[in-house]
This record gives structure tokens, C-alpha cells and sequence, in this order.
């Protein structure tokens, strides 16, 4: 039942506004609303019980194994939400002067810090609201970069097959043409192919390093070479980074701009769709370009670094300093993790993804690049599964949601076809990813003996299988009070 | 190890299973020549107790003085339901509803929000978040560029009556795709954007108008007439809105002859606390004819194998995940969990609520006005029909006034010189329905105080008109 | 899974505690303990998931309507939660100085003050922890003042046979023997009864009103002369306040000590068992023996009334000042009430009550007291059911569970026969009252039909029936490890 | 009206179907004599909004100053995920789990309080919590009366060394069913009961002797022999532990040759916070021979109709709710809410963790006491093996002195002059692992300097040793 659904006109059960409402006559008429919106009615505990209710129905980590790969779904600690919570930085106005700013300005400085050792990058700004907004500032510094060098003849962004989507499209979004770059077998990107298409045409590179397909690619000193030695710039999309974390820096691979994605790497939480964070790092070439505002630290006191003190800056990209609620629960995170713990991100989440490679390949799957190490996350691919008992990867998605687990990410990347992308993290412990590698087990003797079952999934949630065909033609987009 | 659940034997059964005599041989695919050894700059692990204590002393810092400023952040009452629910693990730790089965919760009250920012705006559909009122901004216009097929033109008429971090975001954003912002200027007496000053724009072709309500200055711009003007040039009409402020104000879907094509704005307003300035969350909204060329994600009600209802992500062949480089924006990760917060913030005050929530801050506003100006040399600029924020002019240099409020506590308003110098010493002042009586009082006694010494210092430098 | 099944010996997943651990060998070894305590070894995820998970398992207001009878459970405002949560509550020490205490002596002084309007009394203490507790308190005040008097032949307390457990329990613990009054045929006390059995042995008589059995006894008056004029006092039991309040005072009813559960009256969260708090108010002769501590008032500040200050005070009854934080909830909760609310809350409460019995009558139930008005609760009985169609009250209440309600209290009072106290609360809507009657009706229907079905329930919960007789023939109370 | 869902339209409805014309007619059966009027004293309402401003201002008041005060009360760490786990609705608006099947989360997870204060205390079986450690000492004290078969008597042995407080509730809930509490002195050399003392009484019948572990003065008691003696004496021994403490200590059920009978507690230092004394919560944990003398809820695991493992109340005849006037205590209502924080507390800190946090808190109790002692003039009494906290004497009037620091938001300790004036000047102090050096060093510094000043003004009126 929606909300609007329990809604009675005339129900005033709040306790929750102002109790008495003040004259607003003398805001002329032409300007007022004649009718008032239609928002539900409803009392403080119907409220409550509604979302409360609403709530239960979702998978979460805080609730079930949710091996999503590309996304990193690891545990997000309480103490980042309850301490970003306090008082004092909840009440802070985005505008407070820097003399009522200095704890939070503090946090963020450091942070920045951090983040700037940990990739290896000369400087970070936080700015950016997630990872896309992360690789448009990104892609913005490397024209900016051209540009100012009057270098202009440079209009396309190269992009292996095996990247998100939001790679192509943010470097559209910057006025770019995007040319893909092929996957070799192994899942390297395929150099020669690389080296046939840079060129004076060439902006940079967009990369991700472990490849969303997995693997980390052997040859990326190369690439950067190739790339560098015609005039582009190498990006790296930081949302495999918890793969390498303490361990490899992309600064050292020899990128020159990255984003991180804070949700991802950080551990701030995903909340249904976001907020993100995608703070950037560059080398030295870049710095001028970083987006603003930073922070910058002069004796004990820190300073705000906008538009004013960096001309050439790409600008600001929020009206404010990006999201920073969760900056402040990954500078948390970070302090928590410490520098013993960064390696350990990266050493387990790895520990964890080759067990289940190794433990799934041996229940029968097939890996999409068997000959290689996993990173922190792999692929498994139903392409026999699919051909030969009809059940494809959504069926056996759905069906490991009957078993308690929310799916893998499925059909992404588009190369490798039926794929599962499996992503455990390093918070997971060995007895659950056992529990998975069972169900796996359990689902492809199911989809041997009796297929109609897996292709059925899901059976136990609140709603089956949904028409997706018809939300899609038949567009239902809001509720619309019954008029009587 | 914190957040780590692995025991020694574990780990060793682990490589054993993989075949691996230790954690580090996993990592012999990368070069050696590119491994790090040592993080020197990063401080070594605090505990959870280290960490509460640190960060108390950071968040008592900065201490929590008294706020009269708005612009673009409002300190509204947020019910303590709102968060308490929020932060429910099952909503804070869930991701983007991909398996829309496993995902109801989220894609129910996400519908839920579409249903009332549509209730709330007078527009047809929603979709579910971008990142704030700013880039939501930005999108808008890419959107418009996109969406008027009468247009060939790259060009959008913009106010300077808009936010100026809004405008900058804007340009920042759509730059790089060539699109031009041309400037509208606001009248000096009434603050308002002319509708006579688009005269001039006559004929010319302009992907779409942007339209604040109210505007940066808190005055209401003539929203019908502008409206107006945009379709009778084959221009888009962008509202820029205050959602609080819409409880009481004509929706954009209403303005004019054929209301507003697209509208946008900030959704902090709507149960997210000022916090620095972020996590908030834009939204937007638009009438059917524009859906296809919507930024962001959008639910959509259907059917299960039962026939039973359910919901579901919709109309992904808009976005970056199906459409790669021809999606309608690079939007991925949005800005859920505020959403969430937003929706049960809406729900907790419903109709009634938010316009008393609104009237109570429109009211307070005034009460601020009344007595501020009542110190001598303040005044009122732009005295036409406003709803929660004030332009007033200072009779001594605003920086120097609000420096010293904030030493008393008092964050007195938006200093207005930097991107408006032609109003001299002018600030923008707010007060939500949360500023006191006792709060508004103060700051009066505080300003009058701080004025009669700065004014002493500085006589003569800014004369009072 | 218990939460013992999921620990690891060696897992040191934690960032809670000190990282490092100090030497403790300093304690002589006499005195430390050999081997540790065998607790849970779990990484925070895995205890966040798994209490996660085991909320989940819970009927809760939050969740559900909860008409459970004599417990009124209504809404807990989220606010009432929050606020006495500030840090700078939930960091003062007990013990800390009244210089340091002011703000959270205001509020307990406000609660004493509204307390004492709401219930007509003329001195309220805050201190009892819960109703049980201000039982005790009240019949112990009762004892102080008779033995002040040097009257010590009074060794019998009066309680009508519908009356808590609580009730007879306390007056054991208090050293009095129990002497039951019967009901009469019309629910309320039968007077004659009691005319015939007080006499100078009687020390009081505890009563509820509205009683259990949800009347109020409209010979209130006489009851008071009749026990008054015997030498007896009046203890007010306060669990069914919420059916007067604001309406008629306990004090003006001639009561001379009463007891308030904070937990029900004023919507302080149950919490799954407690914590509550039981407040008592006396009339004037019984305020030197209140329990202490208290807070008093002098010019604008706050002081602590201890045993030194009132030397004939029956004492503390915790090592504090009670359940401290329940008082806080409870005094936010009465200050958004206010004077206009707390009669609403009687109105409501009693509206929903009254409205439910009819429409039960109307599809078929039998009221225990069909000739009477519901108070805020009622009862109807299942006698004709359980003999016709062999289906009891507790096949009723374990069916109601797997239409998403909780049962209503069973088998109290004990002299109603299979009798269901149906309490619905002032803050639950119309259509939830109709959705229960509905699944009421819904069940008689099956009941009619097919009663093993009723039987056999619930089937959608977590277990089906438990075997409780099991539970207390073999007794297992705590988890222990498997010896290898 | 605040929480309140009726519309107009509803009542109308809802009175209709009663056949009542009114609202009020509903309270027709109540005398009008006693239907009351007005509430003049008490307070029009207000919005959450208004009380939120008040108690934030409340909160503030009162300061936050650093906290050196134990004496029943601890300022442990909470980890985090402690109360936003309790505070979900699911266990904080639940009632006691009468109906079974529809609580097994609350009774799964007070199955697991009852496993962990098992292996925490090393006794068989533990009660589901008690209102606070005093009154669990009065209704162990009672227990013991009703369960010791040997002994006819009605006296209990209570040293002076449990914590005054205590002392006073047991003697306040116990008294009026004739039960006697024979105090037994301590050591004024090492603040401890000396078992020697008990001599005196050996041969006599009591029916419990008190057992505090470590004591009120911090100090630890001579457990072994004190258990061993009450039972050669056919006497119940009874523990009175800190649960912190026993992470670390001899458990109460591995006393002497035979083990304590009956242990109880405060469990505050288990994840509730200090919160002005309440709602904490009391343990009480006995062997199994005692277990149907056992006040307050207990639950057992069972099995389901199909076989499957399920939790309920059981032995619920010692109740009385079923066995009324024949109960083994009047309590019902428990501190349900403070066992779910306990219980998830313990599994957040585990057995390791548990024991840092102790052994921390030893620690710096030692380092705090190193640093008082340095100044001069103060020293410590019972120079014995402590936990976490001691007994120093000051050479100026405690009450004087921890005035001064309270007003430099230093509460210095807790003065004992009350309660054991043969003591003198002596306080007892009292570092968590919270405390900080740093707040150690201030304290040392403040200490000094107020006693500096205290001493001169009093000098000669309380002669140092
Ligand atoms: C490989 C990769 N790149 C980029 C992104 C985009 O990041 P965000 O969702 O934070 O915008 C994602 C997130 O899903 C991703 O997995
Ligand atoms: C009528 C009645 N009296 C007394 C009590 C005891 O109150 P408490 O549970 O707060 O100890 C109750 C609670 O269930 C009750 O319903």
C-alpha cells in the first residue's frame, strides 16, 4: 500500500510543525498556490510503520550477503554515520566563515592528505559528488590541460570495451568522441590494438586497473607509455581501487588524473542509490585544473582554495563542497583503517575473491579467464548453463535471492556474455562465502534436474519476477489521487 | 584487524584451497617495479573510541552558532523520525535497486517521492534524485538543449537573479559542449527579472529561459510573464524552485499559460540537514513530453507473474549503464539515502506541515526584516513580495559586520559584495521557522552594537545613501 | 543461528575496544581468572547483520497494531528518543554535582509538577523503576504510615480477584497478607464483599480503575469511604491511566497513593520487556514517606531530596535516581502533549475501545460486559467458541499473528473465561481497528469451517507453536560450548 | 493533534457505529463529581520543534565536564553500532515476548544475554535482568532466604564494603519481610572484609553472607576464602561483581572450593550509558539448583511443532503473573531494552575485546592514581590490588576541593566523607579506558592548584597525617 493510500484530508496528527500557522496573506495572490498539494496526511506512527515496514523489504549488507561486483558492497561501519552525525557538524552552514569551520575544514584537509599517499596522486580535491561526477572533473582537467597548452586538435577519448558506462558518457558529456579499444583473450587490453589508434586525435585514456573484467592488466606501463608518448593523458577510474589499496598506486602506474569512489573504497554507505563521493587526484601537470574548493593548510589554520585563488581551476561542479557528509565518514573510515589497515583491504578482498573463483570453478562453473589471478572481484560466465539447460544468469540472479544472497552484477561487462561479476569484499567471512558457493552449487543442480524452477525466481520475496517490458511501455511514474 | 573477519587458520585454508602458499603471492600478476611498500603519510589505525574522541572535539570546534544564513542552504526542522528511519540498515546499506525484487523498500518509496515532488511542483513525472540543485541546474539545461526540437540553438537565457554558485555550475558543466549562457539582468529596484528586458531577445532563438522562484534575493520573479515570453519564442521554461517555498507558491506546472517545461532545484530543504553543504540531493521534474531526455534514475509501477504490484527502475535506455555515450547523462550513483530522508520528511509533515513550515519561515523572515532594519542605517533593498530571505544594505562594510557577529555567534547573513558589488555593502539574510524570537532579538542588539563601532571606525568610506 | 555458532577463537575483527592490551599482571594471580570468558568472537559486520536479522523476527509498534490489553501500547515518539539521547544527558554522571545537573533537573522537577496535576496528588516521586517498583514504594508507604501511628495490627491487604499479579506480589514482599474481592456480575467490585471482610486487620486496598477488566467502577466513592473509614488506605494501580487522563483524577477519586507506568501512559518505548518507570504521587499524609531521591525547588534553582532531608522517607529503591532516561522520555512526550493533549488521549483511546466492541459484537464476539462502556480496553470472551467449535483464545491469538497482528493479552484477567483484553491505544487510525475486526471475523469464519486450521497456527512466523511444556521440563537456559 | 490519526469525519463515523452522540458521552458511567476540568498547571503544548530547542539548551546546561567518578557507575566506550541497533523498532517498541512466535528476535538475542553472563560469570544460568545492581542485590538477598534449606534463618552477612547505596535498597525492599542485615567491618588497613572477623560468627545461622568483587573502595576481596567459610557456616554466598571486571577476575561460580551461589550486578558498564543512573540494568545469575527460586524472566530454547529450535519465557510459575502472591518477586516490567544493548555490546567486544577494555581501564586507574599521588599531600588508602578504582586522601576538605574542580568541569571522584567519615578526607576516583593522559596530566594540575588554595584556607583544620 502507498503512503498516499492511508492518507485522510483533514487528519492534522503532527506534532512535527510549527503548531500554528502563520498569516501569509500579504504574499500576493498572483503568486500563491490556489490549491494545496496533494502530499499524504497521515500521523507520525503510520509514518513510522510505513517505512519501517517498507524498509524490511530490501536486501542490504546490514541484512544479507550482496556480492555485487564493480560496487564494492563492503560492511559500512556505524561509528562513520554516528560521528559525521554529532551535532556540531550537522548544524554547520555551508557558508560559516573559516573561523567557524576549522574542525571540519581539519577532516577534510587530512583526508585529502590521505587519499593523495594512498593513490600516489600530487594533490586531490574532494569536490566531486560521486565517481561519474569524479570522471567529468577528470575528463574537464584534461581538456582544460589541452586547451591552456592550445593543443586543440585533441578530441577523442579512448575507452577499452570492458569499461562502465559511465566512461563513454562522461566523455561526451565533455565534448568528446569516444573510440573503444578492444580486450585481448588473457583480458588485457589489447595493446597492439591501442597502439593502431592514438594519435594526435588522442585526449587520453579512461581506465580502470583491476579491468572491471577482474584482472589487473599486465601491461599498463606500456599502455602508458603508448598513450603518454602521443600526447594524451591517462585516467583512471578509481572504483576497483579497493583491489590495490596500500598496495599499488595508480600515481606509480603512471596515470594522471583519478577518481575514487568513496562508497566504494571508503565504506560510506550506499543508501539505495547514493550520495557518493568522487574526489580526483592528479599529477603535477593537473593541479592547476583541480576542481574547487579545497582545503589548504597555513600554519595551524586552514583556508578555503575556490575560484578566486585558482583561476584556471575547472571550477566547482556543486553549489557548495560537494557531499560533505561523506567525506567526513570515509576521512573516518580512513582513520579507523589507518595505514596497517589500507594493505588489508586490498589483501583480503583478494583472499576472498580467488577462494571463491577457485571454490566455484570446482563446483562446476567456468571462469571467463580461467589462467588468471581474480583481483578483488571475477567472472564466471553461464554461457553453458544458458545454451544448454535454458537458465540464464537472471535466472540463476533470481534465484540466489530465494537463497538469502542478493545476485552478483549480471551482464556487465558487456564482453563477456552470461557473465556474473562477484565481488565478496574483505568484510565477508569464509562461512558465508561458503553458504554462497553451496547455493551456486545447489541452483546449477537445480537448473540441471528441473530448469523451470531457477527460471521462475524468485519465489520468496515480496513481489516475483516484475514486467519490466511494462513499466517501460505503459509508463506509471507517480500516484494520482482518485478523482471522484 | 578492524572490519576484518578472517581468523589465521581460515586464511591459511583459504590459500590452500586456492593454491597459494600466501596472500601475497595473489598479487604476482601486478609488476613488482610498481608495488608499494610504505604508506608514510597516512597516521597509523585509531580505534572506534579514539576516533568518537576526536572527532567530539572537532565537532565542538567549530561551535554552533546562531544561523541567519540561507542562500541555498536552509536550516529547517527536520523530525527526529526522519533520520532514525533513514538510517535503518536495510535503506543505508542497500545499493542502487538493480534486482528490483530484492529492492521493494527502496523502489516503493522512491515512486512514493516521484508522487510527491509531482504533487509539490505541478509537473508530471519526477525522476529520483541527482546530485544537488546546482547540477541538477546543469542537467536541466543540457536536458532543454536537448529535449526543444524547435530549437537549433546551443543558447540558454539565464538570469542573474539565479544562485551565482548555480550559474557557475551550470557554465562549469555544459562548457564543454559548447552551450552558451547568455545573461539576463535584474532590475535594480525591484530585483526582479524585467520581462520588458526580453524584448529585446525577441525572434532569437534560445533553447530555454531559466526561471528562479523565489529568486537568489528571496523576491518572487514574475513567473506567469516569464513563462510566457519563453513559449511564445519557442524557448523551453526552466523553473528553479524552493520546494518549502512551493507549499505555498503556484507551481511550476501552473505558471503561465502552459506552465513550466522542466523544473529543478535544491531538495535539502526537505530533511537534510545543513551539513556543510552536502550530502543534499537536485531534483527535477518535467511534463510527459520531455521523460525520454530525463538525467537520472526513474521508477516506474508495474506488475509481477502474479499480476501483483511491484516497482521497478524504468526508462533505462536513458542512462549511462544501457546507453553508454548516448545516454542522457553520465549519472550513476544519485543521491539516494537524501531521497529517502525526504521522502518520510514529507510524509511526517504532510500538506499541512510543510505550509506551516513554510508560513512559520516566511513569517519569521519578516520579523527578522522588521527588526534589523529597525537599527539605524539598515534598510530593505528590493522591497517587493519575498518568501524566506532579504536583501539588506549595511551602513558599514557587510564583511567587516559579519566577521564580527561571527566572533559573537551570530553567522548574520550572505555577504552579497562579491558577486553582486553594484548593491554595495549588502547581505542576504534568512530565518526558517526554527529562529527564536529570543534568536532574531539578539542578533538586532548584536548588529546595532557591531554597526556603531564599525561605523565609527569606517565613516565616511561608505556613505549612507 | 545463535550468535555463539558464529565465533571464530583467534578472530580479532574489532576496532571497539583499545587496540593495544595493557599488562594486567600486576594483579596477583589468586585474583584473575584462569581461563577467558567463552563470549562470541565476531567481527562487527556479522553482529550488525545478525541482530539485524533477529529484529526482524519481532512484532513491534513500529511494525504492527499491538492491542495488547493492560500494556498500552500506543506510538513511541521518535523525538521523545532523541532528545534524551543528547550527548550532554547521556554523559552526566549519576553522582555528578547539582552545579553540573541543572538542565536535567528541570526537566525531572516539570515532570513531578505535571505528574502531580494530571493525577490530582499532592506530592509525586519519580524514582520507582517501573510499575511493579512504585507498587512496592506505594504499599511500603502505606506500612511507614500506619507503623508511624504505632497501628501495627494491620496485616492484610485488600485486591479484587481481577487484579495484576503484580498487585498480590508486591503485598507479599511488603509483608502483608492478600485478601481477594470478588467481582460482581457487572465488573465492577463487589461492595458488600468488601464491607464484609475490611475491618481494623485491613492496611488498604489495591485497585485498579478502570479495572482489568476494562470498566471503571462507578462505586469508586464508596469503595474509598467504606476502606477509609475502616482505617485503610487507597493504592491506585496506575496501569490503565490512559483511560482517564486528563478526565478524572485519581486523587479526587479519594485515592491516597498511586503509581503511574510512564512505559505505558506516557508512550515510553517497551522496549521488548523495559525499562519503565513507576512514578508514585501520595496524598498529603503519606509525603514524608515518599522514596527518594526527588528534586526540589528553591528560587530558580534545583536540589536533590535525599534520605537526609527526609528522614522518614521509605528510601531509594535504586542505587540512583531511578530509570533517569525514561523520565526524560517521558517528560518530552508530557511537554508535547501539553494541557489540550492529555485529555485527547483518554477521548481517543476510549473512542477506539468502544468502537472496536461494537463492531466485534457486530460480527459475532460475546463482551464480558456487554451492558457496560468500554474504557480505553474491553474484553470479550471465547467461552462459546472454545466449547463449540473447540478452538480457545490462544488459537485465535496465535491465528491473529499470521494475519500481521499481534494477539491482544490472553487468559487475563483469570476470572473471565477464555477471555481476549483488547487494548487498542489513541494512536492507531480506523482503518487498522476495521483491518482487525476483519481478520477477527475472518478467523471465526475458519474457525466455523475448519478449526485444525486455527489450531495449527501461526504458520507465516519465523517457528511455528513452541512447546513450551518442553522448555520447562528440559530446561535449557544458556548456550554452551561443544567440548571436542 | 499530536499523534492522534482521527479526522473529524472518522469520529463522526466511529461514534455513529457506538450509537454515542459524543466523544464524551463515552465516559457516561463516571460520576460527574469527579470529572475534572482543567489542567492549569501544566503546560500548553509544544511542537516537536519547540521541545527539541528546549532540551538541546537542557543538554548544554549541564556542561559535559570529564568525568573521574565511578562508585557504581562507568564511563565505558559504547561502540557505535551498540544503540542504533537497540533503537530500531523492532526491539524498542516490542513488549515483553508474550507471544512467542512473534518475538523470537527479542527472545533469541535474551537467550544469548543469558549464555554470555553464564560464560562471563561462570555460573549455570542468568536471569533475563533485574531493574539495577541494588535492587538485583535485594532480590538475591531474598532468594538466598527462600532458597537456603539449611538455614531457618531471616539473616544476611553484608560487609561494609559493598557500596553504600546498596546497602541502603537492600535494606529498604528487604525489611518488611523481617530480614535482618548484619553488617561485618572491614580492614581500616586494607579496606577489605578480613575473613578472620567472620570467626565471630561461625556456628551461627545466616542465610547468606555478601561477597563485593572487586569492593566498593576498588579493592579486591579475599573471594576464596570468604565463599569457603559461608558455606562451612551452611551459608549462600552471594557475589556482588563489576562485569567489566570479570573479564579479567576469578568468576563468581569458581569461588573457593565450591563457587558462589548467587551473583549479581550492576550491568551498566555493558553498553548503557551513564545517563544521569538510569535505565541500566542488574544481572542476577545462580546454579542450577537455585534456578526455581530465581526472580524475573527466563528464557529456554525449545523446539516448534515441526521440530525446529525456538525461544520462549519459561518457568514462568515463579512469576506473578501466574503464581500472583506465591511469586518469587513482584517484578515484570524488567529493563528488557538495556539486556538487547548488553547483549550486542558483548558481541561487538567478544571475549578479546571485553578484556582490553578492562585491562585498560586497570591501567589507567594506576596511571591516574600515580599522577594524584604525585601532588602533594595526597596518598592512597588500601594500598591493595585494585581494578579500577581507589581510595586516595586529600589533605584539604574533600568537599571543598571536588567543588573547586567540578567549577573547572573536573568531577574529581566521589566523597566518601558521607557514607565512611572515619576515613577523613578521602575520596574514590576512578579512569575508564576513556580517559585520555591528557586529561589525567589536567586533573593532576587542577588537583594541585586547588588544593594549593583549599589548603591554605583550611590549613590546621585537617591535619595531614
Ligand atoms: C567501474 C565503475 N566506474 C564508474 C562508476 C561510477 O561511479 P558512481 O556510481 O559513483 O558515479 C562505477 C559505479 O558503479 C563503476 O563501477
Ligand atoms: C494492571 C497492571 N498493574 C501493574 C503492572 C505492572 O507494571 P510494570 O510492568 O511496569 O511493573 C501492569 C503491567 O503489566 C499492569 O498491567
Amino acid at each position: 500500500m502507498l503512503i498516499f493510500e492511508q492518507s485522510k484530508p483533514g487528519r492534522k496528527a503532527t506534532a512535527q510543525a510549527p503548531l500554528n500557522r502563520a498569516d501569509v496573506s500579504a504574499i500576493p495572490e498572483q503568486f500563491r498556490r490556489k490549491q494545496s498539494a496533494a502530499l499524504p496526511e497521515v500521523s507520525e506512527m503510520q509514518a513510522v510503520r510505513h517505512y519501517t515496514r517498507l524498509s524490511r523489504k530490501n536486501f542490504s549488507i546490514d541484512t544479507q550477503f550482496y556480492p555485487l561486483g564493480s560496487c564494492t558492497m563492503k560492511y559500512n561501519p556505524r561509528a562513520c554515520n554516528s560521528l559525521a552525525s554529532l551535532p556540531g557538524l550537522v548544524s554547520r552552514h555551508p557558508q560559516a566563515p573559516a573561523s567557524h569551520s576549522q574542525g571540519f575544514m581539519a577532516c577534510l584537509f587530512e583526508l585529502q592528505e590521505m587519499l593523495r599517499e594512498v593513490t600516489g596522486m600530487k594533490a586531490v580535491s574532494l569536490s566531486p559528488a560521486a565517481g561519474a561526477q569524479g570522471e567529468f572533473a577528470g575528463v574537464a582537467m584534461i581538456r582544460a590541460y589541452h586547451d591552456a597548452r592550445g593543443d586543440t586538435a585533441r578530441c577523442e577519448i579512448l575507452a577499452p570495451d570492458a569499461a562502465h558506462g559511465t566512461n563513454p558518457a562522461t566523455a561526451v558529456m565533455c565534448g568528446y568522441k569516444v573510440r573503444e579499444i578492444p580486450t585481448g583473450p588473457d583480458g588485457d587490453v589489447d595493446l597492439e590494438a591501442l597502439k593502431a589508434v592514438v594519435g594526435p586525435q588522442t585526449a587520453g585514456i579512461m581506465l580502470t586497473n583491476p579491468s572491471t573484467l577482474g584482472v589487473f592488466d599486465r601491461k599498463i606501463e606500456a599502455i602508458a607509455k603508448t598513450v603518454h608518448e602521443a600526447g594524451g593523458l591517462l585516467y583512471y577510474d578509481g572504483a576497483n581501487l579497493n583491489a590495490i589499496l596500500g598496495k599499488v598506486r595508480p600515481g606509480t602506474m603512471g596515470f594522471d588524473v583519478i577518481h575514487m569512489n568513496l562508497h566504494k573504497t571508503f565504506s560510506t554507505p550506499h543508501g539505495g542509490g547514493g550520495p557518493g563521493a568522487g574526489p580526483v587526484g592528479v599529477s603535477e601537470r593537473l593541479i592547476p585544473y583541480l576542481p574547487v574548493p579545497m582545503v589548504a593548510k597555513d600554519g595551524d589554520e586552514y583556508q578555503w582554495i575556490t575560484e578566486n585563488e585558482r583561476p584556471e581551476s575547472i571550477g566547482r561542479l556543486t553549489a557548495f563542497a560537494g557531499n560533505a557528509g561523506v567525506l567526513l565518514r570515509a576521512y573516518i573510515y580512513a582513520r579507523m583503517l589507518g595505514r596497517e589497515g589500507m594493505p588489508r583491504v586490498a589483501e583480503y578482498s583478494t583472499l576472498n575473491a580467488n577462494y571463491m573463483l577457485k571454490q566455484l570453478q570446482s563446483v562446476g562453473f567456468q571462469a571467463a579467464y580461467p589462467q588468471r589471478r581474480a583481483t578483488h572481484e571475477f567472472i564466471i560466465t553461464l554461457k553453458k548453463q544458458a545454451k544448454e539447460l535454458g537458465v540464464n544468469t537472471m535466472d540463476f540472479a533470481k534465484r540466489l535471492l530465494d537463497y538469502g544472497f542478493h545476485a552478483p552484477t549480471t551482464y556487465f561487462p558487456l564482453l563477456v556474455p552470461e557473465c556474473l561479476l562477484i565481488e565478496p569484499t574483505e568484510t565477508e567471512d569464509k562461512a558465508t562465502l561458503d553458504d554462497f558457493i553451496d547455493a551456486m552449487r545447489s541452483i546449477l543442480e537445480e537448473a540441471t534436474v528441473d530448469p523451470e524452477l531457477v527460471k521462475g525466481a524468485p519465489y520468496t520475496l515480496p513481489v516475483k519476477r516484475l514486467d519490466d517490458v511494462k513499466a517501460a511501455r505503459e509508463l506509471d511514474l507517480a500516484w494520482m489521487p482518485v478523482v471522484e | 584487524m578492524p572490519f576484518i573477519p578472517h581468523t589465521e587458520d581460515e586464511v591459511q585454508e583459504m590459500l590452500a584451497a586456492i593454491g597459494a602458499a600466501s596472500i601475497d603471492e595473489l598479487f604476482d600478476e601486478i609488476p613488482d617495479s610498481l608495488k608499494l611498500s610504505q604508506l608514510d603519510a597516512i597516521p597509523t589505525a585509531l580505534s572506534e573510541m579514539e576516533i568518537t574522541h576526536l572527532m567530539a572535539k572537532r565537532a565542538q570546534q567549530d561551535g554552533e552558532p546562531t544561523c541567519f544564513i540561507g542562500a541555498g542552504a536552509y536550516d529547517h526542522h527536520i523530525p527526529a523520525a526522519v533520520w532514525q528511519l533513514t538510517t535503518r540498515g536495510e535503506f543505508y546499506t542497500a545499493y542502487t535497486p538493480y534486482q528490483a525484487e530484492a529492492s521493494q523498500g527502496t523502489l516503493q518509496l522512491l515512486y512514493e517521492f516521484q508522487s510527491m515532488m509531482v504533487a509539490l511542483t505541478g509537473m508530471d513525472v519526477s525522476n529520483a534524485s541527482l546530485y544537488d540543485g546546482a547540477s541538477a541546474l546543469a542537467e536541466a539545461v543540457l536536458m532543454s538543449v536537448r529535449a526543444n526540437r524547435k530549437s537549433k540553438s546551443k543558447r540558454v537565457l539565464m538570469p542573474r537573479t539565479v544562485h551565482p554558485a548555480y550559474r557557475r555550475v551550470v557554465r562549469n558543466i555544459v562548457k564543454n559542449q559548447q552551450i552558451e549562457l547568455v545573461e539576463l539582468p535584474f532590475d535594480p529596484q525591484t530585483g526582479v527579472t524585467d520581462p520588458a528586458c526580453l524584448a529585446q531577445y525577441a525572434g532569437e532563438d534560445f533553447a530555454a529561459l531559466v526561471i528562479p522562484q523565489p529568486n537568489f534575493f528571496g523576491v518572487m520573479e514574475d513567473v506567469d510573464a516569464l513563462t510566457d515570453w519563453a513559449h511564445e519564442n519557442g524557448t523551453l521554461a526552466i523553473g528553479v524552485v524552493n520546494p518549502i517555498a512551493l507549499a505555498l507558491l503556484k507551481p511550476p506546472g501552473l505558471w503561465g499559460e502552459a506552465g513550466a517545461d522542466i523544473c529543478c532545484g535544491e531538495g535539502q530543504p526537505l530533511g537534510a540537514p545543513l551539513a556543510s553543504g552536502g550530502p543534499y540531493f537536485g531534483f527535477l521534474c518535467c511534463k510527459q513530453a520531455q521523460v525520454r531526455q530525463m538525467p537520472g534514475r526513474i521508477i516506474g509501477r508495474t506488475l509481477d507473474l502474479d499480476g501483483k504490484v511491484g516497482y521497478t527502475l524504468t526508462l533505462q535506455a536513458r542512462e549511462q549503464h544501457i546507453r553508454r555515450s548516448k545516454a542522457t547523462s553520465n549519472i550513476c550513483t544519485n543521491q539516494g539515502l537524501m531521497v529517502t530522508a525526504a521522502t518520510i520528511h514529507m510524509a511526517l509533515l504532510g500538506t499541512e506541515g510543510l505550509e506551516r513550515a513554510a508560513a512559520a519561515s516566511y513569517q519569521n523572515t519578516q520579523k527578522l526584516v522588521d527588526a534589523l532594519t529597525a537599527v539605524p542605517g539598515v534598510e530593505v533593498l528590493f522591497d517587493q513580495p519575498a518568501f524566506h530571505e532579504r536583501v539588506l544594505r549595511l551602513p558599514a562594510p557587510a564583511k567587516g559586520v559579519l566577521r564580527s557577529l561571527a566572533a559573537h555567534n551570530v553567522l548574520g547573513g550572505f555577504d552579497l559584495s562579491g558577486d553582486y558589488p553594484e548593491l554595495g555593502d549588502a547581505i542576504l539574510v534568512c530565518a526558517t521557522e526554527k529562529r527564536t524570537d529570543e534568536e532574531i532579538e539578539t542578533y538586532a542588539q548584536k548588529l546595532e552594537r557591531v554597526i556603531q563601532l564599525q561605523g565609527g571606525v569606517t565613516c565616511g568610506l561608505v556613505p549612507k545613501e
